[in-house]
């Protein structure tokens, strides 16, 4: 079996297990997911040395070559981001499997098998079709896992599904221009034969409206943070972590592969810098006036989508556009693990404390400490300060920005990070017992065992990750962007 | 203007209509009819692609389409699934308010 | 754009285009959900006419069953449900949003048609290469041979789509589901005369899709229309398998994951078939969707369904319990 | 050929007539019970005669064994509108006769 086999099977492996789990007892599905995600991260690991080794790995599915068939690839940032999708679901399963409150009831893991499938499906997809029926089965797996939450869950779900569906059809409006512009729906040979400004302007303005809806970028972010904390723990944690991740990417795609085409990339671009910028300080802002934990890290979701998109701009002005796009890529990541372990925590801290109120928190840290350092960790790396990995993502955008002359993205990078301290802090300091009383004694119901360490491992990784950051650089560089595949 | 080209406008028309009425419309089961329209909208337009020149027409866009109708069928359904919810929901609140 | 000039167009089409763009307009104006519905309706069977016109008769059936049928039955089913009372908008601040949705389509509508206007006429080249492979295919019907075969990810990745919808609408509305106790005399008959037939329809549309129009997904919202139907007969084997439904949903699922590893096992490469057994192959895999398709259709309309008096009475009873949980 | 055409001819006409003649019955009449009468008499009698001179027209001008197939298929298609109708007028009209038992028995 050659490494291109290696490219479809972090799409069937998570969709075989979650197509077996809708039948399976909970124990066995919980089982399965643990293992695929496992397996799924082993498989990015290979793709990784393979990458390495002879860059991008391409895959025609059914043995047919585009235009005819379907061409998949894995290069660095597909690497990556499967890794990172392995990491969110591993974490997610084993809180769902230990606490059965987390996962929201038995459809948790079907539907979190279907939601991995998808988003490593657009990881790995170069053909814009393909990508779209990909983003529908995401967005109906993360619309009922959000409805999971319970009753007063569903009205953010069909909003959710409402913004969704309506991306989608934006997108899908691009798809069809570019087969009538290219005769083809295969993102390198379309790129190859587009030569209308216009049109490829088109396609471009199309994707960037359908995928910011989908990644709540502002201003199209506020049905985010109402459908992200109504979900529950183990979902909110996937859905901030790994779901808006794939729109982004296939908003990336369509910049690297169509954005050198026409002389509107640009000013699109910076529109979709300027939309990143205000997400920056309106979801920051907001965050600080939230008086509840999943709301203000929902917020901060917001924000920090402000950072994934910076890239956009930075890759037309930069002199280096592969720093921009490392550096972007590292951020996105940064923020998966982060936001990951953030929610993880904050499910865990509202579970025992019986309240997601920041008020009735007090105390909460002297009972379980490593939970509320897991939180200030994840606020470490997602403010981008030394050493997590955030730090390294946000140093390479700083890099690019002076690179570009665009002190002003500068000034952003800085004061979305001061802004990202004072949340976090604002969380962390919640949970400090009342001045003057050192008893510690407040009552909780202590969470299983697992719940408590996931959050931290995952903090951990980020600090990990930030002192090892050339592991993914290599493979980011191995395969440049808009270097095809 | 050919038969082809007037096929492609309408189809515009229809979904700029229908992504217009997702967006104002309040009532949950006309937002959805109204999702319906515009994705026909979009349909229309790839159709209308497939079929140009005198030839046997494209059947790539066409198997493309038939998946798109299919997984708009789907989204449908679970969209009233959770619109009952929702309205359901309020019903009870109401009646528990009186 | 120049002058527009009609000859070239049958007067026909203008007429059909323009009661599509009536009906679609009807259909999103009409304050009333049952208006809208009905407009919605008759849009989808003009619709079907129009495929006809631009010579795709698969995407017709398919309109017919799913669009037309499936969909329909749902909206038309969601009309039982009293459509709730609008917050009194201020009426001057209706026609301020109408007119400017109205006036921000139009310029959305003059972009995007300017765009369209610098689209060639030409017929893309990719229609002359799929048709040209179809014969290395296994079957006949260029649309089938698409589907199962040259873009068979993408037909994977829908059946998932429509999978994981119903396990997601199973989950939201578990132990709702009404069942028919009594259905009556007529009802039997129906079930008795309407339920077979469809069945029989269903096999030929799935038979006939690899040589002519048809396939997996019209027989499969063919069969989802016969089970809905025999579930509101009361037919005891529909009710019965409401169990099982699940593992008939997922079953097709898995088939075809398993057979894109045969393709791999075999050909070494993911869902690749092999002329000589491609034809089995895809029958056998289309046969599987079809059940798939149409159990999982079945699921979602039932699952959407509205509840009936008794279980309207016990939600009030429980309201309380309810209001106090939230 | 001409009288058969007239025939043709004649039979369509009947049948749009009954046609528009229910679709107005079904838009125009007060209730559900007359607007049930008209469009569910009415239609299958003109789909009928519509399916009658199709079949005439089809029999006389392309006359074979291949006629006869269609010929069946479009007396399928009358007979499954027939049933189709017949149930859907039942149901509806028992469907709003228990509706009203019920608000007549409420208050």
């Amino acid at each position: 079996m050659s490494a291109a086999a290696l490219v479809l099977a972090p799409v069937f492996l998570p969709l075989a297990v979650g197509a077996l789990s809708a039948v399976l007892p909970r124990r066995a599905a919980a089982t399965l997911t643990v293992i695929a995600a496992a397996a799924t991260l082993m498989v990015a690991v290979l793709l990784g040395i393979a990458v390495l080794d002879a860059g991008p790995v391409r895959l025609e599915v059914a043995g047919w070559a585009p235009p005819v068939g379907i061409l998949l690839a894995a290069d660095g940032l597909s690497v990556v981001m499967i890794g990172l999708s392995a990491i969110a679901v591993l974490a997610a399963a084993l809180v769902a499997a230990a606490d059965d409150h987390f996962a929201g009831g038995h459809a948790f893991w079907p539907l979190v098998g279907a939601a991995a499938a998808a988003v490593n499906g657009v990881f790995v997809a170069r053909d814009v079709f393909t990508a779209f029926v990909l983003l529908e089965l995401l967005t109906i797996a993360s619309v009922a896992l959000v409805a999971l939450g319970g009753a007063r869950s569903a009205a953010a779900a069909l909003r959710y599904l409402f913004v969704a569906v309506t991306g989608s059809l934006f997108f899908l409006l691009a798809v069809a221009l570019t087969y009538g512009h290219t005769g083809t729906v295969d993102l390198a040979r379309a790129a190859e034969r587009a030569d209308d400004t216009v049109i490829v302007g088109a396609i471009i303005a199309l994707t960037v409206v359908g995928m910011a809806a989908k990644t709540a970028l502002f201003p199209l972010h506020s049905w985010l943070p109402a459908a992200h904390p109504a979900a529950p723990t183990a979902v909110s944690a996937l859905l901030s972590a790994l779901v808006i991740k794939a729109s982004i990417v296939i908003l990336w795609r369509i910049v690297e592969y169509f954005g050198p085409l026409t002389d509107l990339a640009a000013p699109l671009a910076t529109a979709v810098g300027v939309a990143g910028a205000a997400a920056v300080l309106w979801g920051g802002v907001l965050a600080l006036r939230r008086d509840r934990l999943k709301s203000i890290i929902a917020y901060s979701t917001v924000a920090q989508v402000g950072y994934m998109v910076l890239l956009v701009p930075l890759v037309f002005t930069a002199s280096d556009p592969q720093v921009a796009w490392i550096g972007g890529i590292l951020i996105t990541l940064a923020h998966g693990v982060a936001k990951a372990a953030m929610f993880l925590a904050a499910g865990a801290l509202a579970a025992a404390a019986g309240t997601g109120r920041l008020d009735g928190l007090e105390g909460t840290i002297s009972r379980m400490p490593w939970t509320v350092a897991a939180i200030g960790l994840a606020g470490v790396s997602l403010a981008g300060l030394p050493p997590t990995l955030g730090f390294v993502g946000k140093w390479m955008l700083v890099q690019a920005s002076l690179d570009a002359g665009a002190w002003w993205w500068l000034a952003l990078l800085l004061g979305g990070g001061l802004l990202t301290f004072a949340y976090t802090a604002r969380m962390l300091r919640a949970t400090f017992n009342p001045p003057g009383d050192f008893s510690g004694a407040r009552e909780l119901t202590r969470p299983a065992r697992t719940v408590a360490i996931v959050p931290l491992a995952l903090a951990a990784l980020s600090v990990v990750l930030g002192l090892i950051p050339w592991l993914l650089i290599d493979v980011l560089s191995a395969a440049p962007m808009g270097g095809g595949a | 203007m050919t038969t082809l080209q007037l096929f492609m406008y309408a189809g515009a028309f229809i979904l700029v209509v229908g992504v217009a009425a997702t967006l104002l419309v309040r009532d949950l089961i006309r937002r959805l009819i109204a999702l319906n329209v515009a994705s026909g909208g979009v349909m229309l337009l790839w159709l209308a692609l497939a079929d140009r020149g005198d030839g046997e027409p494209d059947p790539v866009p066409q198997a493309l389409v038939l998946t798109g109708i299919v997984v708009m069928a789907a989204v449908t359904g679970i969209a009233i699934v959770l619109a009952r919810r929702v309205e359901q929901l309020d019903d009870d609140l109401e009646e528990v308010e009186q | 754009m120049t002058v527009i000039a009609f000859s070239d167009v049958d007067v026909l089409d203008v007429l059909v285009v323009a009661a599509v763009a009536v009906t679609a307009i009807l259909a999103i104006a009409i304050p009333r959900r049952v208006g809208a519905t009905i407009a919605f309706l008759v849009f989808g069977l003009l619709l079907a006419l129009l495929w006809a016109r631009v010579a795709a008769p698969d995407v017709a059936i398919a309109e017919a069953a799913l669009g037309g049928g499936v969909a329909g039955a749902l909206l038309v089913d969601a009309l039982h449900r009293r459509q709730p009372a609008q917050p009194k908008r201020d009426h001057r601040r209706a026609v301020a949003i109408t007119a400017v949705g109205a006036a921000l389509g139009a310029v959305t509508f003059a972009a995007l048609a300017t765009v369209l206007s610098r689209l060639t006429a030409e017929p893309a080249d990719l229609g002359p290469l799929a048709l040209e492979a179809v014969e290395r295919s296994g079957v006949s019907h260029p649309i089938t041979a698409v589907l199962l075969n040259f873009r068979n990810l993408d037909t994977l990745l829908e059946i998932a789509v429509v999978v994981f919808a119903a396990v997601g609408a199973a989950a939201l509305s578990r132990d709702r589901i009404r069942t028919v106790t009594d259905p009556g005399p007529v009802r039997r008959v129906i079930a008795v005369i309407i339920v077979p037939a469809l069945v029989l329809l269903a096999a030929w549309l799935l038979v006939a899709g690899t040589s002519e129009p048809g396939g997996a997904f019209q027989a499969g919202a063919v069969l989802g229309a016969a089970l809905i139907i025999a579930h509101l007969c009361g037919v005891r084997a529909a009710r019965a398998a409401g169990g099982r439904a699940l593992v008939l949903v997922v079953a097709g699922l898995l088939a075809f994951i398993l057979l894109g590893g045969i393709g791999l096992a075999v050909t070494g490469t993911w869902l690749a078939l092999d002329l000589s057994w491609a034809f089995a192959a895809i029958l056998s895999i289309e046969t599987l969707l079809t059940v798939s398709i149409g159990v999982a259709l079945a699921m979602l309309f039932l699952a959407a369904g509205s509840r009936d008096d008794a279980a309207a009475a016990d939600s009030a009873a429980a309201a309380p319990a309810l209001g106090g949980a939230a | 050929m001409v009288i058969v055409d007239v025939l043709v001819i004649t039979l369509l006409a009947a049948g749009v007539f009954f046609v528009v003649a229910g679709t107005v019955g079904l838009l125009r009449f007060p209730d559900l019970a007359s607007r049930l009468h008209a469009v569910s008499k009415a239609d299958v009698l003109g789909l009928g005669l519509i399916a009658t001179a199709l079949a005439l027209h089809l029999l006389i001008t392309e006359p074979g064994w291949a006629a006869v197939g269609v010929v069946a298929k479009l007396a399928l298609i009358w007979i499954l509108a027939l049933i189709g109708t017949a149930a859907n007028a039942y149901l509806m009209a028992g469907s709003r006769r228990r509706a009203e038992v019920e608000t007549e028995e409420e208050p």
